[in-house]
């Protein structure tokens, strides 16, 4: 005789961060996990928040480019560059077209800093420990050359409202074009040694995967949207600076997993690579700002204005608000790690819990931006 | 299989490299000219004294509120040695807020304010809040570096 | 002299030199991994870092010894010492020349794969014993990764001693004379080699330790000496199972040649002998760390069915071959091979995922 | 200019203009409130672009698509804006991603704003398929007590940046499935963003570090 006996399980909540290796960051996570399935998942953000919006609101136009360098602190040029795209529309003025150039060279080199982060880092979420050295020893050689435009290595404060702070130091450009070849090698390097590893595949392909229709709706953008297979990119579909006139292709995956996503930020690196190479054939000489009256500080007219570009993280939008003078009425800022961390619950239904890990190493979160 | 091989060669090539890394405190990497690292205070030569009348302008647009400036009459103007009216009297920062963002040296009048080359802070006993004279002293330091002459022999006025 | 003193001071010669490999071991596979990503390693203390291990032993032995409020006191404090004694236990019976072994016994295979399993008991209890998520996840991760991995591991090494005809460590490497087990049991080989990284925990197996999903499984809240003697067991099991492949598959200390017997009073026939195991054992670690440095994590239902759908069915292929050959005349043991080989190839044309 | 200028120049020239009006005496402290006010340009700022004929053809579309709703629009750097009563919003919204003249389905940001008399909530929407942009604008006269339906059930990215604007201006988002704090530690009873909360200054109680004068921003 068979007696059948119910066997009671419960579910165990885990606690994933604030200080998990896992998290990039300070960001939590709480897991509930049935075994090793996770059953649901709740995010808690908030704490890194330095509240960025009501400093800009007390400080001037020129500062607030400071805390702008440290919402995203792996993209600051790509940051600056849309705030200032803002502040500039307010104020009327154009800048000079080196000026342009240089910011979209530095822009670009920056998405491959950021890319090769977090190229670095998703190598570490799935176990592997030399990505993140690779991926390192290229990003120095473009850390570098940022110090010596700026003069900083992550905090630049390089862009101003018309221009540049000063001209791109001399032999830059050089040195620029002798990097890129050995920046794509080491890109292939990178490529060789994850891109098609079994035990890699096996731990991306098909994990977290969500619908496109899915990503618009909870506000996905960027490499997380271009992974389902919407050809989305706003230096296309919403052009600014001098990107109409450039030539590259924007990458999309086709299910929209975690591979896709490491798929198609690995092709966009090549495609900044193009861009500068373009770029760096255009570039003229002449003035790198557009004068200014009372320079540093400067009175804005009235008037509000949004502006999103293309962060490395996907859509980067501020929206500032000024009632005229020195400083910002409002400034809000959508980041875009912001509204991809929305749809993280929705990426991990039925996943395991080292998919969680995958998964948020995907959405390639920058907590600094997130929380602002 | 064919990717984890292709890895493995990968690796098996870097592991003959010449590393990319060095020993730090023995060999240091360059620094880029316009590297910033904790302001100082630039001295005029000419006239011995520094440049900064302590107008404060760098204090009120700090970010981070690290600074803190007074100013006196200047003794020499009455002297008949300096046109500055007015002079620095104390001059703080406290380093360990400082960002290094170079908004003072842009906001500076006088351009009395410098990015020094300064950032190793690192000790038992770290002097986290440089006052005048130090603020001083790593500016002349940082331009003795760069081959710049010291101004030394002006400094018996502090 | 007395057994008594002899067994003492073979065991305190032992242990000596476990607790010196282990600190060889540490020092190679950070200068190893330092040159794979093109960097340099450990370098500020000794002559190119040599002495960081020891210091940082010694640091781990004055550290304080912290135990969790809400710990299983008992069983948060003795499991460590369970992870290491089945390791050190796995060293008597190691032959490391003909003569130099603690004790040469009869069923010396068995007895290691026996006591290979046995420290699974010490991560449970780490992992209960800790009273903490992540360490419970890992404890049960270990206790179904290295259950599951023990089967193939048991059944590849199986088909050596279907060959031998023994199970003494001594004479397997007798019979390696003229050629080494790996050419007759290239599979096996294969098979004992993943289950073994598996049973060490190792990438691409590192599952119950994954510092970035369980930061560390059983060893969360351990600090100290405690640590210290997870570390001590993980890197002499390293040392340990490599020793067996040697032993067992590559010739030991024989194979390819040594000096005749009364060459140098023997001493130079023991010395090349402790060479070349040396030497294959090493090798074999220096591979385990080059995985370590090229391979990402699997995850543990990917590794579980790797072990039970692949390893299991191909290690009872792997016996069947050798138990046919063995009754019925060796060239069917080639013939299995271009099977097997045939076969694994179709099996990976199939389940080969293009990105 | 002050004859401190005329000094020796330094010997290392930093690239930048000079701001002649900042050079003054620097005898005196200048009043410590930044803010100056702005004269009122001869342009406003969103009013330099003509508008976009994508603007003007979606001007018509709302038209038609909003019918019985109340909006007021403008165009602001060549884009439309529209400004809304608050209850009007939810309907509005989900005409603008449900109408297939519309289409508006990515939400790109919602932000609250506090404009001192009223309070707004100003939706940024953007239509993948036609790839145009509209700004709805709700003005929310009530100071006291400032609701909105939330338009979490229109697009799911909403949660968040209602979330947000609730903790940090107090506007209640009734419809919302979890209106807890996003951002801010727990227990913190203020509202940042409103323009009465002031910027504390930082460190301001913590002794041995440099301070600062009152009245320095």
């Amino acid at each position: 005789m068979i007696t059948e006996r119910r066997l009671d399980t419960v579910d165990m909540h885990i606690n994933v961060g604030p200080q998990h290796p896992a998290t990039h960051g300070v960001f939590r996570m709480v897991l509930r996990v049935d075994g090793e399935r996770i059953v649901d998942c709740v995010p808690y953000i908030g704490y890194l928040h330095r509240g960025f919006e009501k400093l800009a609101e007390n400080e001037e136009f020129q500062e607030v480019i400071i805390h702008l360098d440290r919402t995203d602190y792996i993209a600051q040029f790509n940051n600056e560059f849309c705030y200032l795209m803002a502040v500039e529309k307010l104020l009327g003025v154009k800048p000079p077209e080196r000026a342009e150039y240089a910011r979209i060279i530095l822009a670009e080199l920056n998405r491959i800093v950021s890319h090769l982060m977090f190229y670095g880092a998703f190598g570490g979420d799935a176990g592997a420990i030399t990505p993140f050295l690779y991926a390192f020893r290229e990003r120095e050689r473009l850390q570098r050359l940022f110090e010596s435009v700026s003069g900083a290595r992550l905090m630049h404060f390089y862009f101003r409202a018309g221009g540049l702070k000063e001209d791109l130091p001399e032999g830059f450009l050089e040195e620029v074009r002798r990097i890129l070849p050995v920046l794509k090698q080491g890109i292939d390097e990178c490529d060789t040694l994850l891109t098609e590893n079994e035990v890699f595949l096996s731990r991306t392909v098909g994990i977290g995967a969500i619908s496109a229709q899915e990503a618009i709706d909870y506000g996905c953008t960027g490499p997380i949207l271009r992974a389902c297979g919407v050809r989305e990119d706003v230096r296309r579909s919403d052009p600014y600076s001098l990107y109409p006139t450039l030539d590259f292709d924007v990458p999309v995956g086709k299910k929209g997993d975690t591979f896709d996503r490491y798929l198609v930020r690995v092709q966009e690196m090549r495609e900044s690579i193009r861009i500068v190479e373009q770029c760096l054939d255009r570039i003229p000489e002449g003035p790198f700002r557009t004068p200014i009256p009372r320079y540093p500080h400067y009175r804005v007219d009235p008037g509000e204005v949004y502006v999103h570009t293309e962060n490395p993280r996907g859509d980067y939008g501020i929206y500032l608000i000024s009632r005229g003078g020195v400083q910002p009425f409002r400034v809000k800022l959508r980041s875009p790690c912001f509204c991809n961390l929305m749809a993280l619950p929705a990426m991990l239904r039925d996943a395991y819990v080292a998919d969680a890990v995958m998964v948020l190493g995907s959405l390639d979160i920058v907590l600094g931006e997130v929380d602002r | 299989m064919i990717g984890v091989l292709k890895g493995l060669v990968q690796t098996w090539k870097t592991h003959w490299r010449k590393p990319v890394t060095v020993q730090y405190p023995d060999e240091r990497l360059p620094l880029q000219p316009r590297y910033m690292g904790f302001p100082g205070l630039i001295w005029d030569q000419a006239i011995g004294e520094p440049f900064c009348t302590g107008c404060q302008v760098c204090m009120r647009y700090c970010p981070t509120q690290c600074m803190y400036v007074t100013m006196q009459d200047n003794p020499k103007q009455a002297a008949g040695e300096s046109k500055r009216r007015k002079i620095v009297e104390t001059f703080t920062i406290d380093i360990s807020r400082c960002i290094s963002c170079a908004i003072c040296v842009e906001v500076c009048n006088f351009d009395a304010i410098e990015m020094t080359h300064a950032h190793e802070r690192a000790g038992y006993y770290p002097d986290v809040v440089p006052d005048l004279p130090q603020l001083l002293k790593m500016s002349e330091d940082f331009r003795a570096q760069r081959g710049q002459k010291p101004a030394r022999e002006t400094r018996d006025v502090l | 002299m007395p057994a008594s003193l002899d067994a003492t001071l073979r065991l305190v010669v032992l242990t000596a030199f476990i607790f010196n490999t282990v600190l060889v071991l540490v020092y190679v596979e950070r200068k190893v991994l330092g040159h794979i990503q093109q960097r340099l390693g450990p370098m500020r203390t000794g002559f190119h870092g040599v002495l960081q291990t020891p210091a940082d032993a010694i640091k781990l032995l004055v550290k304080e010894d912290l135990t969790p409020t809400t710990a299983d006191r008992w069983v948060f404090r003795l499991a460590p010492f369970l992870v290491f004694v089945p390791v050190f236990m796995m060293f008597i019976t190691l032959p490391f020349t003909r003569e130099l072994a603690v004790r040469h016994l009869d069923l010396g295979i068995f007895y290691l794969v026996s006591f290979s399993s046995l420290h699974i008991v010490g991560m449970i209890m780490a992992g209960w014993g800790s009273d903490n998520k992540y360490a419970l996840l890992g404890g049960v991760r270990a206790a179904a990764q290295l259950i599951s991995y023990e089967l193939p591991l048991a059944f590849a090494i199986l088909g050596v001693v279907l060959l031998a005809k023994t199970l003494n460590l001594q004479e397997v490497v007798e019979l390696q004379a003229t050629a080494p087990f790996l050419v007759l049991q290239p599979l096996g080989f294969l098979i004992f080699l993943i289950s073994s990284l598996a049973e060490l925990s190792r990438t691409p197996f590192d599952i119950p330790m994954a510092e970035s999903e369980v930061v560390g499984g059983p060893m969360i809240e351990y600090s100290g000496m405690r640590w210290a003697m997870f570390f001590l067991a993980e890197y002499a099991n390293l040392f340990v199972t490599s020793a067996v492949a040697a032993v067992v598959y590559l010739g030991g200390w024989l194979w390819p040649f040594l000096p005749p017997a009364d060459l140098a009073g023997g001493w130079a026939a023991h010395l090349v002998g402790l060479a070349w195991f040396m030497a294959k054992t090493f090798a074999l670690i220096l591979a385990i760390i080059w995985l370590r440095g090229t391979l990402p994590r699997l995850r543990i239902d990917q590794l579980m069915g790797f072990a039970w759908k692949l390893l299991i069915p191909f290690s009872f292929l792997n016996l069947f071959i050798t138990a046919a050959a063995a009754v019925y005349g060796g060239f069917l043991l080639l013939l299995g091979w271009v099977a097997t080989g045939g076969f694994a190839y179709a099996i990976y044309a199939v389940s080969r995922r293009r990105p | 200019m002050a004859d401190e200028e005329q000094g020796p120049a330094p010997e290392q020239a930093q690239e930048q203009p000079q701001p002649a009006a900042e050079a003054t005496a620097a005898a005196e402290v200048r009043p410590a409130a930044r803010p100056r006010p702005g004269q009122a340009p001869a342009v406003p700022a969103g009013q330099r672009e003509p508008p976009k004929p994508e603007a003007e053809a979606l001007a018509a579309d709302l038209a038609q698509a909003w019918e019985g709703i109340a909006f007021e629009q403008r165009f602001n750097f060549s884009d439309l804006e529209v400004t809304i009563a608050p209850q009007d919003v939810l309907e509005a919204c989900r005409r603008c991603k449900g109408d297939s003249r519309l289409s508006f389905d990515w939400l790109m940001c919602l932000s609250g704003v506090d404009c001192e008399t009223h309070f707004e909530v100003v939706y940024h929407l953007y239509s993948y398929r036609d790839h145009r942009r509209l700004t709805i604008r709700a003005r929310l006269e009530d100071r006291d007590n400032p609701a909105v339906a939330s338009v979490v059930s229109v697009w799911k990215g909403a949660d968040w940046h209602e979330r947000e604007a609730a903790e940090m201006f107090g506007i209640d988002f009734p419809g919302h499935p979890n209106l807890t704090p996003l951002l801010l530690e727990e227990g913190v009873e203020e509202r940042p963003l409103l323009k009465s909360q002031p910027l504390v200054p930082i460190f301001a109680d913590r002794p041995g570090v440099v301070q600062q004068p009152e009245g320095v921003p």
